[in-house]
This record gives C-alpha cells, structure tokens and sequence, in this order.
C-alpha cells in the first residue's frame, strides 16, 4: 500500500493506494495517523477511493486509528470507500461508527 | 464426477506468505469458474483462515507450518487450513458487530469468513491441530441469494 | 543466516494450475526484494519448469504430482521442481536459436529459464523423476549485466 | 487474453491483451488466426502493445501462426512487442524471423 498526504485547509486528506492487510498496508496506516497525531494534526480525512480490499488486521487498524485519534482529542473520518472495502464496513458494522463521505468538498467542512 | 483439481500448500508461519495462499486461492476460485469479485471473496476467506492459523494456532512460530489444501471443482472450491495449535472454543467467539465489541481492533476474520463463502467448518483433533474447512459454490445467474445453500 | 521463507506447493498435473506456482513465485520473489520487472523473470522460469514437468515428465497425467518447493532469502530466491517422469539427456538439448530450429513450435523453455535466473540445474534419480533448481540474486543498483554470477 | 480484429484496409489487425501462456492465451491466438485464414484473411498483423507477456507455449504459437499463414500463402507480421514480450523475441531470436513494426502506420501499407 502507498500512501500520500495533501493538506487541505485544517485537514491532513491522506489518499490510500492498494490494499490495508497484515504485516505491510496495516503497519503503513499505523505510522502515517501515529506521524500525523504526533505533529499535532488532529483531522485526519482517510480517502479509500484506491483501496482494494482490506483484511482483518487492515480493518482492525482502522479502528484503532480512530480510536488513537479519538484520545488525542482528533478525528479520522472516511471518503470514498467502494467495492469490497465498502462490503467490509457494512458487514462489520463499522459504516455506522465511521462518518463516512462520498465527497471530498462534504467531508472537508465537516470537521 | 469428475476428481478435483488439487494444489497443496505448506507455509511457515509467517504473516508475508498468507499472499501467496490468498493469490493460490484467487486462481484456484477462477479454474472453477467463479468470476472476480467472487474469486476474491474467497480468497479473502481463505486468507483470514490462514491468518489465524498461523496468529492464532501457531503463535507466528515460523518453525510451525500451515497446511492448506485446495480442490477446486466445476463450479465450487473448497480449502482446507490446518494449524499446529491448540484449539479454540468457537461457541465462545463473541458478535464483533455488537455495541460491546464493535470498537475492538480484532475479532472479525470469522465474520469475514462466513460472509465470504457458503460453509465455514472448525475441526479440532488432539495433536494435528484446527482445520478449518471453507466451501464456495458458484451462484447461477444474477441472483445475489444462495437458494440451495445449506448454510 | 536466517532460516529461509518457505513454500511447498504439490499440483495434480493440469497446465492449467502453472499459474498458481507462477504467482507463488512472484509473491516470493517480491519477499526475496526483487521487484516487479526481476519477479515477472523468476515467475516465468519457475514456470517453465513447471510446464516441462507437468508436459515432460508428467505426460499431463493428472494422477501424477509435481512438487515445487520455494525458499526466499534476503536478496535471493531458489526453486526446486519436481516431477515424476522419466528424466532427459539435458545435453542431447539443441539450440532453439539455430536456423536449424528458429522455426520450431517448441523448444525454447530450457533457454528462457537460462535467461530469467542466474542457476539452472538438472537431476535425475531413478524412482524420483526430474529435479530442476532455479536460483535467482537479486542484483545491486542499477547494473543490467550480471557481474559475478557464474551461470 | 482477449482479442478483437479491426480490418484496416486488407488487413487484418487483431488487438492482444493480457497474457500468451499455455492452455489459454495460446488456444485463443491459434483459434484466431485460424479463424481468419480460413475466411481468406491473409494480411494479418499482431497488435502486441497490451500483451504482458508470453510463455514457451505462447511463444511456440506465435510461431505456429507465421508458419500456418506462410503455407497458406499469408503473412503474419508483429506490432508493437514491448517489454518482456520484446525481451522474448530478441532472446529466442525470433526479433529476426519476423516483421515487426512500431507503428500501425507503417506496418499496414508494408503487406
Ligand atoms: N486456528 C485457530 N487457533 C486458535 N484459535 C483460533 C483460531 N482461529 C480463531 N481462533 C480464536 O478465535 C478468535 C476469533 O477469531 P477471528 O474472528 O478470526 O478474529 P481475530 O483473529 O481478529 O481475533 C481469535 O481471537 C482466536 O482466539
Ligand atoms: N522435466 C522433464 N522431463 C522430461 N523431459 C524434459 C523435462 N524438461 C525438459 N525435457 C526435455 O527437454 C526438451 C527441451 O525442453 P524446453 O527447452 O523446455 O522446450 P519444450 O518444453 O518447449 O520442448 C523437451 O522437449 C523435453 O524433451
């Protein structure tokens, strides 16, 4: 997975390429939020629009990224997520834990 | 009927080789005529299960080995993964998608498995390990709803 | 040194299922640190090798397995493949580039597994058919040639 | 592999994508050019560009192809190999047996 940041108004936007699974996209993910919550940028906008699919461990990053962000008073919303990836979140249920949206010009405001 | 098309796969437990049973499983699925969103769907079952077996059964012991097997037939897959651990409860699995557990960062590779492919099975035998048996069959037609399944 | 990464694939003798063991490779390939053009050449000279066991050994009997074992180490890759035929006189091979056989439809496996790794060896054992080993270094920088390889 | 022919003047052009290996791409191209030498399609020229690459059996085919189209007094000619499908033709050498072409432009007023 690869992985670039754009800085848009107060919101780091980090747009994913690939996939989120074990030992190697997870383990990007972790660093990229870790790195951005560290320097002090608390919105964090994850654009999913190139991810693939995610596996167990790759999901289970997600959350712990929003949960990382979460105790440092930050917020790590979603865009774009489709095919599998959005499969993933339906079945976990985590659509309704994440906010979600299809447009980066909705999300940017919303933070 | 005619015997299965076969590919076995023995893997030391190491995180970086559930690719290559993940892509094995993927091509398997397409040899028996799954398309490919289907195609990796089952590999992403298989790949959970593979995922286990070495986290879980194994303790990521690269000494271990995680054995899979897959027969892919016309119109249905199945695999097999067996672990060299030492079991688990699976009546004990908690909902990951429960408001208790929903903000766990583990927990669901099992969920996954089951929506992924039409049977999920756990076998534990003393000394040889969890073999966890996954099976796909090729929907007919447009229909997104598994009519005949016994699941 | 480290222990190596390791796969064992066994495959009914089907063409259909070389492109498991081609994908296995590149995966692997990928773990050894070769990239994507370095892994394409290891995948396609395992899958030579592949196709003359299933083809050559084999006689495409799907009864008949070929065992393929891959080890990736830091900055190399080897693979052993195994079949259950009868052996060859690699000597008695002609060359495929001779305007004698440039017009022949087959011919040129051994020649490009030749090219894609550095080591290619041949064993035969009775009762235990053809062994091909396929060695690959990953080369440093951007050097095209192949410096201190000894193929 | 997949294939579509296009018919530029007298000849006739198949497009290639994906892979030429056993079992598959291989069927596919033999089926093809046979398909068209036995409708009297004689000029037939190779669009290569979208092939990844090619195994021994692919290889062997397109040889197969030239061979079959000579005895039925056609030709098979080759355009756009690159990458590891150029590789190829220059390491078996078959760079010198065929006629190969960089450009449609060129290649169609050549038959
Ligand atoms: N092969 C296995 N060996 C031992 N325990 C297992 C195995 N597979 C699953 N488990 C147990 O079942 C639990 C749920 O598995 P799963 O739904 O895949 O989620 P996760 O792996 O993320 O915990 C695991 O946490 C583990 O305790
Ligand atoms: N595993 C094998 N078992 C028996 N014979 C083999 C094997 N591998 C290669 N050969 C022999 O070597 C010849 C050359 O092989 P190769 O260069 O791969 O070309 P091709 O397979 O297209 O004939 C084959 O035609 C076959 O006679």
């Amino acid at each position: 997975m690869k992985t670039t940041v754009r800085t848009v108004g107060e919101v780091s936007v980090v747009d994913l390429s690939g996939k989120i699974t074990i030992g190697e996209g997870d383990i990007i993910l972790r660093d990229k939020v870790h790195e951005l919550l560290e320097g002090g940028h608390k919105k964090i906008l994850l654009n999913l629009e190139k991810v693939s699919y995610m596996d167990s461990a790759g999901i289970g990053e997600l959350v712990a990224c929003f949960k990382r962000a979460r105790e440092k008073g930050g917020t790590v919303k979603l865009l774009k997520p489709s095919g599998k990836v959005e499969d993933l979140l339906q079945l976990t249920k985590l659509w309704e834990v994440f906010e979600i949206f299809g447009e980066e010009q909705q999300a940017i405001p919303s933070f | 009927m005619a015997s299965a098309t076969t590919v076995k796969l023995v893997i030391s437990s190491e995180v970086r080789l559930v690719d290559v049973v993940h892509s094995a499983s993927e091509t398997m699925a397409g040899i028996a005529g799954f398309d490919e969103d289907q195609s990796l769907n089952v590999g992403l079952a298989v790949r959970e299960a593979v995922i286990n077996a070495i986290v879980h059964g194994n303790k990521r012991d690269p000494s271990r080995r995680v054995d899979v097997v897959l027969k892919a037939r016309p119109r249905s897959i199945t695999a097999q993964v067996r672990d060299q651990g030492s079991g688990f409860d699976i009546d004990a699995m908690q909902d990951p998608t429960s408001e208790a557990n929903i903000l766990n960062t583990s927990g669901r590779g099992i969920l996954m498995m089951r929506a992924f492919v039409d049977d999920v099975g756990f076998k534990y035998r003393e000394g040889r390990g969890t073999e966890v048996t996954l099976k796909a069959r090729l929907k007919r037609g447009r229909r997104d709803d598994n009519g005949g399944s016994e699941r």
